[in-house]
C-alpha cells in the first residue's frame, strides 16, 4: 500500500517543508499553552469539563468524517463505537484495574474491528444499507451490554477516578489533556489521509466508483480501511468518558444524541476537508454548552436538528464550503 | 499465427433476466494487435467489455489473459495485470484536477510510490494524449474531445498491455476523430494491443487489422475489415434483408 | 426454564398479535424506502406524532383514538406531500440524496421528537378506550383486546394499501416508480407527482400506526427510536417492495421478539429485529421474500 | 381526423456537443416515416426532441392531433404522451418487476386511454398472443423479442394517434427483427396510426416505410419519397459499411 506518500502536485524542497512544519508545531504549542492558561484562569473544574465535551466532539466529528466525508458513507452508529470505548474502560477497570492510558489502545482495536466487520457485511451493498446496519448494530450492542451484569447491566457502573494526576494537577485537567491530544491527533490523521493516496483513492471512489476500480483502486479495501480507522477513533473518544462522568449506563453510552451531534457537526462545518468537522464541532459544541447552562438541555437537540436540516438543504458544502464559495466569487 | 493470444475469451455468456445479452461468444486478441469490435446498437458490445473488465460476472465461459484465467478477478485486479479501458460516457473524477486524475492509476494500478516520479509520469502521459496544457484544470471545464482524451490518458496511466477504447469518438467531428485515431495508432506503436469499439465505420476500417462483428449477442464474423464488410451476414445485420 | 405448552401458545399468539401491529408500522416504510427509494429515518418520529395527537384529542375531547386517526390521516397525507416536495427540491433534484438526504431525515427525526418533548414533556402518556383493559379468554389462553384491535386495524390498513397498489392506476404507477422513473414519463405519468402522493400515503400510515401504538402501551416521545431499526429490519427482511413480504416479516419479527421476551427475558427483545436485519444483510440482501 | 408531425430547423445537443444541425422533416397523416442512419448520427436525439426528453436549442416541433395543433417544444414528456403521442423507447424501458398485464395497464394511465382500456387490452392480446399467454409473468423475465412486443403493446394502450418508435430492433436476433417490424405495420393499418420510426436496420425499416430520411452527422443526407429511392442510393451503403 502506497498510502504514506505525499500526494500534493507541487513538490517543494525538503528544508522548506521542515521549516513550515516546525513553524506549525510552534504555533500549535503556543495555542495549547494559552488554552490551558485560559481554562486555569476561570479557576473552576467546570471549565475543563465543558472544554472536554467540545474537544470530544472534535474527535468524534473528525472520526465520522473520515468515512462520511471522504468516502461518502453515513454512519448512524457513532454511539455504538463510542460505547465500545466506554465499556472497554469499565471492563478493564473492573477486571484488571487498568489505568486509562493503557485502556486506550485496547478500545481502539476493538472499535476498529467492529467497524471492519460492519463494513465487510454491508459496504458491498448500497450506501443506505450501511447506514441502517450501523443503526442496528448500536441496538444489538446496547442489548448485549444491558444484559451483561459484569459491567453493570442496565443499572450502570461506577468508576472511581483518582483525585489528581502528577504533572497534570486535577483529574479533569488530565482528562482534558488526553482528549485534546487525541483530537489533535485525529485532525492530523485526517489531514494526512486527505493528502495521501488513501484520501485520493477515496475521493476517486466517491466521484466515480467504477472508474476508480478501473484505475486499479481497490475500492472495498480502501473503504474498509476508512471504516476501521473511523471506528477506532470513535472508540478512543468513548474510552475516557466513564472517568469523565464517573458513572456510565447503557442509555447514556449508546444515546442517539451522540449520533446526531456527530453527524451534524461535519455536515454543518463542511465534509470536504479536515477543517469542516473542527469548525462544526466548535460551533455546535460551544452553542450547546451555552444553551445547557442558560436554557435547557432538551432544546439542544432541537437546535442540532434544525441546523442540520437547514445546512444539508441550503448549504450542502457546509460553512467551510460556503466561505470558500464566497472567496472564489470575490476573486 | 504462432504466438499465443494475449486475450482469449471462450464461450462467454451473460443473461439479464430472460434476456440473453451474450451467447457463447469467443474472442481472441494477439499481442500488439488492433481489433475493431462492431455491431448494431444493443448487440452486446458493451456487455462484452464489461465481462472482459470484470464489471459483470459471467454466466458461462471464461476469460484468459496472458495465460492465466481471470474470470473471477475483481475489476481493479484486472487493471493491475494490464487491462485498461476508457468509458463510453466520460467518467472523470470530478473533484480532482486533470493531472491528479491521471495520477490515480499510476499510484494504484502501476504501484508507483514516489510523488515526483508519479507527477513526472502523469505529465508525460498528458503530453502523449495532448492534454498537457490543461494539467491543472478541473474536468468540468474540459471540452468533449478533451474529456475523451482524459479517458484515454487515465486508461493509459495504468500501463496496460490491452486497451479497450469504448466508443471514444462518438459525437466528435471528423478532425477530432482523426486526432483520437492518431493517439491510438501511436499507443499501438508502443506495443499496446487495442480493442476499438466504434460505430464510425470510417475509423474502424482505417484502424483495425481485424474486425469482429456482434449481432444480438453472438459473434457472426471475424476477419480482415474488407472481408468482414463484404460478408453477406454482416450486410444483412446492418442493412437488414 | 420449563417450556410449558401454555407458555408456548401464549408467546406465539402474542407474537402474532404484535406482528399485526408491526405490519402497520412498516407499511409506510415499505412504500417510502422499498418503493420510492427514500430512506425516511424519521418515519417513527411521525408515528409518535400520531400517537400524541391521538392522546391529545382523546384526553381533551374524549374521542376514540382510532377516530382521531381517521381525521388526522388526511392532514398527515398533506404533510407528507410537503415533506417530499422539500426533499425533492433540496436533494433528489440535484441527485444528492444519499449522504445529505439521509442526514436530512435524521435531522427531521430530532425536530419532531424534541418538538413533542417540548409540548408534552417526558412523562408516559396513555389513551382510554373501551377496548383497552378487557381480555378475551379461552381456557388458559388470554388475549388482551388492546392487542387485538391494533392487529385488526393493522391488517385492515395493509390490505387497503395493497388493494390500492394493485387495483388502481395510481397504485401501479407507485409500484413502477422505483423500477424506472423516466420510463414512467413515457407512459404519460409525472414520476415526481407519483412519489409525492406515495410519500403522503406513507406518512398517513405512520400516523395511524402511532395511534395503534398508544392503544397498546403508554408512550413518551423517544419511544419512537425503538422503531427506527425495527421498521427497516421488517422492510429489508420482507424483500423491500412487496407488502406481502412485509406482513410475513412483521409476523416473524413479532413472534421472534415475543419468544425472546418469554424465554430469555424482555431485555433481550430489542436486539431481535436488528439481529435479523444484520443477518439478512449479510446472507441474503434481497430479503427472505425478495424476488 | 388528421394527425401529423412537422419538424423545422431543429438543432440540439448535449452540453458542448451539437448533435443536430437544423433538421426539417414531415410526417403526414397516415404515413410511416423511417429515420435511417447508423448509430451516433442523431436519430435518437431527434426522437428525444419529439418526446420532450431533450430540449432543442432551436427549431420547431409541431404535432397535429385530431386536427388540433400543439407546439411540443418545452413540454414535459408526460404532457406529450397525454396529447396522444405514444413512444416506444430504445431499450424498451419496461418495468421489469411488474407483470406483463401491469405493464400494459400502466400504458393506459392517461384519462382518455382509460375509457378504451378493455378494447385496447383485448387488441394487444390479439395482436401479440405471446403476451396473452404470459400476462402474469414478470416483464423482466421475458426474452428480448417478447419484451419488445410488450413495449409496443404498452405504447398502444395509451390510445395514441401518433406512434414514435426508437430502434425497435435493438438487441434482437434478425428473425425477431422482421417479426417486430411486421407487427408495427399491422398495428398501423388496424388502428389508423401515423408512425415515425428511427431504425438502424435499413432493409427491415424500408419494408414498411412509406418514406424515409437518412441522417448523417446530424444532418439529412437523403430524403426519399419512396423506398426504391432509398435502396438505390449510394449514401446508404457508404454510411453503413464504410465502403467508398
Amino acid at each position: 500500500m502506497s498510502a504514506t506518500t505525499n500526494a500534493s502536485s507541487e513538490v517543494p524542497s525538503a528544508s522548506a517543508v521542515w521549516l513550515k512544519r516546525l513553524l506549525g508545531c510552534g504555533i500549535g504549542a503556543v495555542l495549547i499553552v494559552l488554552l490551558f492558561a485560559a481554562l486555569d484562569w476561570t479557576g473552576t473544574d467546570y471549565a475543563y469539563l465543558a472544554a472536554y465535551t467540545v474537544v470530544q466532539f472534535i474527535l468524534l466529528a473528525t472520526a465520522w468524517n473520515i468515512l462520511g466525508g471522504y468516502a461518502g458513507y453515513v454512519n448512524f452508529g457513532t454511539a455504538a463505537f463510542f460505547a465500545i470505548g466506554c465499556y472497554t474502560t469499565v471492563f478493564c477497570y473492573k477486571a484488571f484495574q487498568l489505568p486509562l492510558l493503557a485502556t486506550l489502545p485496547i478500545s481502539a482495536v476493538l472499535a476498529g474491528l467492529v467497524g471492519l466487520g460492519t463494513g465487510y457485511l454491508t459496504l458491498r451493498l448500497r450506501g443506505v444499507f450501511f447506514s441502517i446496519c450501523t443503526l442496528a448494530m448500536a441496538v444489538v450492542l446496547q442489548t448485549l451490554v444491558t444484559n451483561w451484569n459484569y459491567v453493570g447491566g442496565s443499572r450502570g457502573a461506577y468508576i472511581l477516578r483518582p483525585e489528581s494526576v502528577p504533572l497534570f494537577g486535577s483529574y479533569s485537567r488530565f482528562l482534558f489533556a488526553i482528549m485534546l491530544a487525541m483530537a489533535i491527533g485525529s485532525v492530523l490523521l485526517a489531514r494526512h489521509i486527505e493528502r495521501t493516496w488513501l484520501g485520493r483513492g477515496l475521493a476517486a471512489i466517491r466521484d466515480e466508483e467504477l472508474a476508480a476500480e478501473s484505475s486499479g483502486v481497490p475500492a472495498l479495501r480502501l473503504k474498509l480501511i476508512a471504516t476501521s480507522l473511523s471506528g477506532a477513533l470513535m472508540g478512543l473518544a468513548g474510552t475516557p468518558f466513564p472517568y469523565f462522568i464517573t458513572y456510565v449506563d447503557p442509555t447514556t453510552a449508546f444515546s442517539l444524541n451522540i449520533a446526531v451531534n456527530t453527524i451534524a457537526m461535519p455536515l454543518i462545518g463542511g465534509t470536504a476537508t479536515w477543517l469542516g468537522p473542527v469548525v462544526g464541532a466548535l460551533l455546535l459544541g460551544i452553542i450547546q454548552q451555552w444553551v445547557t447552562v442558560t436554557i435547557s438541555s432538551s432544546l439542544n437537540l432541537m437546535i442540532v436538528g434544525v441546523l442540520l436540516v437547514l445546512f444539508v438543504a441550503v448549504a450542502p458544502n457546509g460553512m467551510v464550503g460556503f466561505v470558500q464559495g464566497l472567496r472564489r466569487r470575490k476573486a | 499465427m504462432t504466438t499465443a493470444p494475449l486475450l482469449k475469451m471462450t464461450g462467454v455468456t451473460k443473461r439479464f433476466g430472460g434476456f440473453t445479452a451474450l451467447d457463447t461468444v469467443d474472442l481472441e486478441l494477439y499481442p500488439n494487435e488492433r481489433l475493431g469490435l462492431i455491431g448494431p446498437n444493443g448487440s452486446g458490445k458493451s456487455t462484452l467489455v464489461n465481462c472482459l473488465t470484470g464489471v459483470y460476472r459471467l454466466d458461462g465461459g471464461s476469460v484468459v489473459f496472458n495465460g492465466s484465467d481471470i474470470s473471477s478477478f475483481d475489476i481493479h485486479s484486472r487493471t493491475r495485470i494490464g487491462i485498461a479501458r476508457s468509458f463510453q460516457i466520460p467518467r472523470p473524477f470530478k473533484g480532482l484536477t486533470v493531472v491528479q486524475n491521471i495520477e490515480v492509476p499510476l499510484a494504484f494500478a502501476v504501484g508507483m510510490t514516489h510523488q515526483r516520479e508519479i507527477a513526472d509520469a502523469a505529465h508525460a502521459i498528458l503530453k502523449e494524449v495532448g492534454l498537457n496544457a490543461k494539467a491543472d484544470a478541473m474536468p468540468r471545464v474540459l471540452s468533449q474531445v478533451e474529456l475523451r482524451k482524459l479517458e484515454l490518458g487515465r486508461a493509459l496511466a495504468a500501463r496496460p498491455k490491452l486497451l479497450v477504447a469504448d466508443e471514444s469518438m462518438a459525437g466528435l467531428s471528423d478532425s477530432e476523430v482523426d486526432e483520437i485515431l492518431e493517439v491510438l495508432f501511436r499507443l499501438n506503436g508502443e506495443g499496446i494491443s487495442i480493442i476499438l469499439i466504434e460505430h464510425i465505420m470510417r475509423a474502424v476500417n482505417r484502424f483495425s487489422q481485424r474486425v469482429a462483428v456482434l449481432v444480438a449477442g453472438a459473434k457472426i464474423a471475424d476477419g480482415p475489415p474488407k472481408e468482414v464488410m463484404a460478408h453477406p451476414e454482416v450486410e444483412r445485420a446492418y442493412l437488414g434483408q | 426454564m420449563d417450556i410449558t405448552w401454555d407458555l408456548f401458545v401464549n408467546a406465539l399468539l402474542s407474537g402474532l398479535l404484535l406482528g399485526g401491529f408491526y405490519a402497520a408500522t412498516a407499511v409506510g416504510i415499505t412504500i417510502a424506502f422499498g418503493m420510492l427509494d427514500i430512506a425516511n429515518i424519521a418515519h417513527p418520529a411521525f408515528m409518535m406524532l400520531g400517537a400524541f395527537l391521538a392522546y391529545y384529542f382523546n384526553t381533551w375531547l374524549g374521542v376514540d383514538p382510532l377516530i382521531v386517526t381517521l381525521v388526522v390521516m388526511p392532514f398527515a397525507f398533506l404533510l407528507g406531500r410537503c415533506v417530499y416536495k422539500l426533499y425533492y427540491q433540496a436533494f433528489e433534484r440535484r441527485s444528492d440524496e444519499s449522504l445529505q438526504g439521509l442526514a436530512f431525515f435524521f435531522g427531521v427525526l430530532f425536530i419532531v421528537e424534541v418538538g413533542l418533548l417540548l409540548v408534552f414533556g417526558v412523562d408516559y402518556r396513555f389513551v382510554t378506550a373501551p377496548y383497552i383493559g378487557p381480555s378475551i379468554g379461552m381456557g388458559p389462553i388470554s388475549v388482551p383486546m388492546r392487542m387485538v384491535v391494533p392487529l385488526l386495524v393493522g391488517v385492515g390498513l395493509v390490505i387497503s394499501v395493497q388493494v390500492f397498489l394493485s387495483r388502481t392506476f395510481m397504485g401501479r404507477a407507485i409500484l413502477a416508480v422505483a423500477q424506472d422513473r423516466e420510463a414512467l414519463r413515457l407512459v404519460g405519468v409525472d414520476p415526481i407527482w407519483i412519489k409525492e402522493i406515495a410519500f403522503g400515503i406513507a406518512l398517513a400510515t405512520a400516523v395511524a400506526a402511532g395511534a395503534l401504538l398508544i392503544i397498546i402501551q403508554p408512550v413518551e416521545p423517544s419511544v419512537g427510536r425503538d422503531f427506527i431499526g425495527r421498521v427497516f429490519a421488517i422492510c429489508v427482511l420482507g424483500g423491500m417492495t412487496s407488502l406481502g413480504g412485509t406482513v410475513l416479516a412483521s409476523a416473524i419479527v413479532g413472534v421472534a421478539e415475543s419468544f425472546t421476551s418469554t424465554f430469555a427475558g424482555p431485555s433481550w427483545a430489542p436486539a431481535v429485529s436488528f439481529g435479523l436485519l444484520i443477518i439478512t444483510l449479510a446472507i441474503r440482501p434481497s430479503g427472505i421474500f425478495g424476488r | 381526423m388528421a394527425s401529423s408531425l412537422i419538424i423545422e430547423g431543429l438543432q440540439a445537443g448535449y452540453g458542448a456537443v451539437r448533435v443536430l444541425h437544423g433538421i426539417s422533416i414531415a410526417v403526414r397523416e397516415g404515413e410511416t416515416v423511417a429515420l435511417l442512419g447508423t448509430n451516433g448520427n442523431g436519430k435518437s436525439t431527434l426522437i428525444k426532441c419529439v418526446t420532450g426528453q431533450v430540449r432543442p436549442t432551436a427549431g420547431k416541433v409541431v404535432a397535429t392531433i385530431d386536427g388540433q395543433q400543439y407546439d411540443l417544444v418545452g413540454r414535459a414528456t408526460e404532457e406529450i404522451v397525454d396529447l396522444g403521442i405514444a413512444l416506444v423507447p430504445e431499450g424498451r424501458r419496461l418495468f421489469p418487476k411488474l407483470t406483463v398485464e401491469e405493464n400494459l395497464l400502466l400504458g393506459a394511465f392517461r384519462p382518455k386511454a382509460r375509457q378504451e382500456i378493455d378494447k385496447n387490452l383485448a387488441f394487444c392480446y390479439k395482436t401479440f398472443p405471446r403476451l396473452n399467454e404470459r400476462r402474469t409473468q414478470l416483464a423482466g423475465s421475458m426474452s428480448g423479442g417478447e419484451q419488445q412486443m410488450l413495449a409496443i403493446g404498452r405504447a398502444l394502450m395509451s390510445a395514441p394517434k401518433l406512434l414514435v418508435i426508437d430502434e425497435p430492433s435493438v438487441g434482437l436476433a434478425p428473425i425477431l427483427v422482421a417479426r417486430v417490424i411486421e407487427s408495427i405495420a399491422e398495428l398501423k393499418a388496424a388502428l389508423g396510426l401515423t408512425v415515425l420510426m428511427a431504425e438502424q436496420n435499413f432493409h427491415q425499416a424500408i419494408r414498411i416505410a412509406d418514406r424515409g430520411y437518412v441522417l448523417v452527422h446530424g444532418e439529412i443526407a437523403l430524403s426519399a419519397n419512396t423506398p426504391e429511392e432509398l435502396k438505390q442510393s449510394d449514401v446508404v451503403r457508404k454510411l453503413y459499411l464504410g465502403i467508398d
